[in-house]
């Protein structure tokens, strides 16, 4: 069998891996012939008949430390609650690279792990345990260095992997550097890039949600757009971008339409772009009926979005990670994204447009330096030194986090701090005009908690105004 | 509004030039966790209402926790947040660590601290007794928690941790 | 205790009923003093305090016919599902008073009836039963000669009781005369209005949805509002009015705040009257998708109609009655129209006003003519025989069923035939506009077919349009 | 579009005046049952296919749809809806009645044959065992067993029933 993988050391890093904690290192030949001979459909084989079908996949999220509990969560999430794709969340430790702290738990107390070990669990169990299942996996995790994790993966036969060297070290890493980050990720699109070679098509999904709280649509967006124009330039075919449900349906529809025209403008027309909805991704509603309209609005938002997949969220989100049962329940409610009768719903398509205008502009203002630089990594690094780019609430102390976001009275998204993102004045004028807000400066913190909380309000006091 | 700016405000540095003598609190994430989130507000909010804060910010190894305490003097209190379920696990090297470092500040923990949407209850008693002083669930019984400890610690040296607290009520309150 | 029931007839009709079943007859004073020892809240508290808190009450449909399967089902849906008035649906050879049927299959085969055969049970074991809930209950059933089990309603400890001598004359009787019918149920009124002097208030709820399929508006409110006004005639002060989903957003919630601005014309000022929605009554989506989409319409107009109650369906409904866990999930679904978040979602306020003035001004036209007649008996019921008052599809052979409803592209409903409808040119010409329709006549059965089947379509194949 | 009027496509009425000879469907609701929608379209759509149709309507006895089949001749088929799940109880007494009026005319059963959403599908096989002939889910499943009886029917005198059937098609798609 002829290898086309130019840089192999991602694998060889991984086999050594194996070999130092002793279990069975994979064979890259044998691995590529396994994903070249799996009879399921991949997530890019969905997500391509999705689209073409005006249907929206359902993906839970979900993860558990040992391996029989794992499986068994699986399968109800199959069986009950038919997910379209599978996700093994992997745990915080083995996301860190803590390896002997997870190798430990793993072995002593794996079910106090927030997600699935896959590097202690090893590669071979993982492969018997998804080719059990008809539904494909995705591994979802939150790696600034995901070299060995993704290594695993596709030994694993396992062909869709989320998170981008932006994306994945911003909210979840201290002290990576951007360009450390950057240089680890595009090792992973090479290696995809050299599998689409082979007609095994690796699924890149980008997480736009970066630290879930108030994320402006431009920055998600612009984020994003940058790991899929490096992740198209390794070659990768197969590109997700996730973008989180803001909770004004306008905002949201415009920015998921966005996806779509960002991609026929910045990507090459081979690659594959698929606008993704995480549904609502910050602090929840305790009360079931809060949570499930929230629920209800993320499922019309992706309808209306036309978003190819939907990454459901459950009634218990307020409390932790959710039962398989509760899990099933938010799956399925999550399905009525598939149903016609959501476009019965009114649609102000008049806001969508102008949403949808403000909102591109926006990204090209974001992009506009760094493309000049042709995106080069010294060029995204400097853009986050000067803080032209930024992340509001990152945990990545390197960047400035100076951006802070505000809620406009119908619950969108905008800034009230530009920081020193390089906005024209229109641009700034527009989220002056939508948030016509009298707050003096960023330390109100009482409206910033406010801002954060909206979505989370229990209150039913507020009945709709009548008409008459 | 106060006159902190807000670059001060919402700093997520580790070295910070802290006046002399004004008391300090140590934020940082749990080891294993990245919600810096609430950690970021928290901080600014402190900020705002006068207190002096280290916020050592995401996935802070707990001995950098620790070695900052001790090469601080007049440190209020350490405040360690954990949401992603870890708490436990990520603070085992507590009592070996208050142990050598002969550690007196008080250790506050709050947050969401085990995984699954159904608790059984046990974990804050889990975390005192591997030597968290407070748990926490509403981020008020914080404040409260450490103006009283200013309060206490405007009447004498330190106030006294490892036996009976004052704050029965922000522990009555512990998940 | 002094009791002022003048005509206790209907009481002594069911003592006589129980002597020669071999039940022991319930004493109207003991029963009157068992109401007014009630401890828990009565329907009519629960619909006060629901609209005082712009809260939506969920109610589901249930009735088995094993009184041990009906309080377990009462119980599941009770403790599960958080439902806030529990409901004994009657089976069907009650209703009709096909009670030596009933009483065999009650006692032989109680698990092939369709409901609750209150009767048969009789009104201790029913009592009992109902005193083991918090939730109140009511008995809703489908008889135009419902006098034997409005007193055994009352013996029961129930005070609330769905029904009229038109909404459950017309749907559910070939050859009941209008006549009768409002005779009977003027009894009940009448002992409801009674009960109300003692301060015991009987929830009467009218049946707006009628035959169940394509109603328009102004039929379902007209007859309502004929029952709404000779009710509260007799003294009866709590009067639930019920309306069933079109499917059309902006149609239903403008004929929800119908109810409210008619009973504000209508009623004294002292007659209670809550808006209640249907969910979709007619042909349901087999598809769960599908299905739970439509209830999710339903709670989405409930909350922003003002509906004081909602009548949920389950994602079961296409195939018969329900699993209890299926109901169970069908009220929680329904209980997000107690979410404020649903107040996020666009409202076409104008194309509300719009219809709403439009529907009250066709009701005062159906309403005219026998409104000059001070509403009588014969005026009622010559309106039905001359076509004046009409339903489309009456089971009721005396009524003309000349009406002919369509579905606009929107899926509102109108009227295509008015048969003798006395609408002005005016009413007829905005139908007439809303259908837009080139249906040749009243005989195309294949539109007819499908729009009763519109809202059941099961097709995926329909995005939502793209904006860009 | 037909040549026949509106109100004769829409009548509900017991008593029509029918071209001598045509043949004749008689429709009718179970005895408990008052669902009358799908019975009025498929009365009409019938008339509208140039059928003569004698729809008794909700909730009719058995022993007047048999007493109506008895007063004339030519009907072609017997059909009766039930929607509420009591169609084995309702139709109980069929056995009798055929026995006593002799009822040599086919008898068809649709609609949702018994309560709860979870068949087990014997409902279709105890009402074939009480003596009727035709089971449908679908109303096309009908039309189509009307054309067949309708052909027959003008080939011989009258189709056999009772044993085995030309229409092992609609047959098969019993509940």
């Amino acid at each position: 069998m002829g290898l086309d993988i130019q840089s192999d050391a991602l694998f060889d890093q991984y086999r050594t891996y194996c070999q130092q904690t002793g279990t069975e290192p994979p064979i890259e030949t044998e691995a590529i012939h396994y994903l070249k001979g799996l009879k399921t459909l991949s997530v890019h084989d969905l997500l391509t008949a999705a689209r073409s079908k005006g249907d929206v996949l359902v993906q839970p999220r979900c993860g558990v430390g040992e391996i029989a509990a794992m499986t068994q969560l699986l399968e109800t999430l199959s069986s009950k609650g038919h997910a379209d794709i599978l996700t093994l969340t992997i745990d915080a430790y083995t996301r860190l690279l803590q390896l002997e702290k997870v190798s430990d738990l793993a072995t002593n107390e794996p079910d106090s792990l927030n997600g699935f070990p896959l590097l202690s669990h090893g590669w071979q169990k993982t492969r018997q345990m998804c080719a059990s299942f008809n539904a494909p996996c995705q591994v979802r995790h939150g790696s600034p260095d995901p070299r060995l994790l993704f290594a695993a993966t596709v030994a694993s036969g396992i062909t869709s992997f989320e998170g981008g060297g932006l994306s994945y070290n911003i909210p979840y890493s201290k002290d990576t550097s951007i360009k450390d980050s950057l240089r680890y990720w595009q090792e992973v699109d090479t290696y995809s890039g050299n599998l689409a070679k082979q007609n095994i098509i690796v699924d890149r999904e980008l997480f736009g949600t970066l630290t879930a709280v108030l994320i402006p649509p431009c920055i998600a967006l612009a984020i994003t757009m940058i790991e899929a124009i490096l992740a198209a330039r390794e070659g990768v075919k197969c590109i997700s971008i996730a973008y989180p449900q803001s909770g004004n349906l306008s905002q949201d529809v415009a920015a998921l339409n966005c996806v779509t025209t960002l991609a026929r403008a910045f990507l090459p027309p081979d690659v594959d772009c698929f606008p993704v909805l995480h549904q609502f991704m910050g602090v929840f509603p305790q009360a079931r009926h809060n949570a499930e309209a929230l629920i209800v609005l993320g499922s019309i938002t992706a309808r209306l979005g036309n978003a190819t997949k939907v990454i459901n969220k459950t009634y218990q989100e307020a409390a932790g990670i959710p039962s398989s049962q509760a899990n099933v329940d938010g799956i399925l409610l999550s399905k009525t994204a598939n149903s016609w009768l959501y476009d019965l719903l009114p649609v102000p398509i008049d806001q969508i447009e102008e949403e949808q205008a403000q909102i591109y502009s926006e990204v090209l203002e974001l992009l506009a330096p760094i493309l000049d630089r042709d995106l080069s990594h010294d060029a995204i690094s400097d853009a986050f030194a000067t803080g032209e780019l930024d992340v509001p609430f990152s945990a990545n102390s390197s960047l400035h986090s100076a951006v802070i976001p505000a809620r406009s009275s119908s619950g969108g998204i905008y800034i009230s701090d530009f920081g020193n993102l390089p906005f024209s004045e229109k641009t700034k004028a527009f989220h002056r005009a939508r948030l016509n807000t009298e707050r003096s400066d960023a330390t109100d913190m009482a409206a910033i908690s406010r801002d954060i909380l909206y979505l989370a309000t229990e209150t039913t006091a507020t009945a709709a105004p009548q008409l008459s | 509004m106060s006159e902190i700016s807000k670059l001060e405000v919402w700093q997520t540095a580790t070295h910070l030039e802290l006046d002399k003598g004004a008391p300090i609190v140590i934020l940082a994430v749990a080891p294993s966790d990245v919600h810096v989130v609430a950690n970021q507000i928290i901080a600014a909010q402190l900020r705002v209402k006068g207190y002096k804060v280290i916020n050592l910010g995401a996935a802070t190894p707990l001995q950098e926790v620790i070695e900052t305490w001790q090469s601080h003097s007049d440190v209020l209190a350490i405040a360690i947040g954990s949401v992603n379920g870890h708490a436990l696990q990520d603070l085992c090297d507590l009592p070996k660590l208050k142990q050598l470092y002969q550690v007196t500040c008080p250790i506050i923990v709050g947050g969401n601290l085990s995984i699954g949407a159904e608790k059984d209850g046990s974990e804050g008693q889990k975390l005192k007794d591997i030597g968290v002083d407070y748990i926490l669930t509403d981020v008020t019984q914080f404040f409260d928690i450490l103006d009283q400890l200013k309060n206490s610690k405007n009447r004498s040296e330190r106030p006294s941790h490892g036996g009976t607290h004052e704050f029965d009520h922000a522990q009555s309150l512990a998940v």
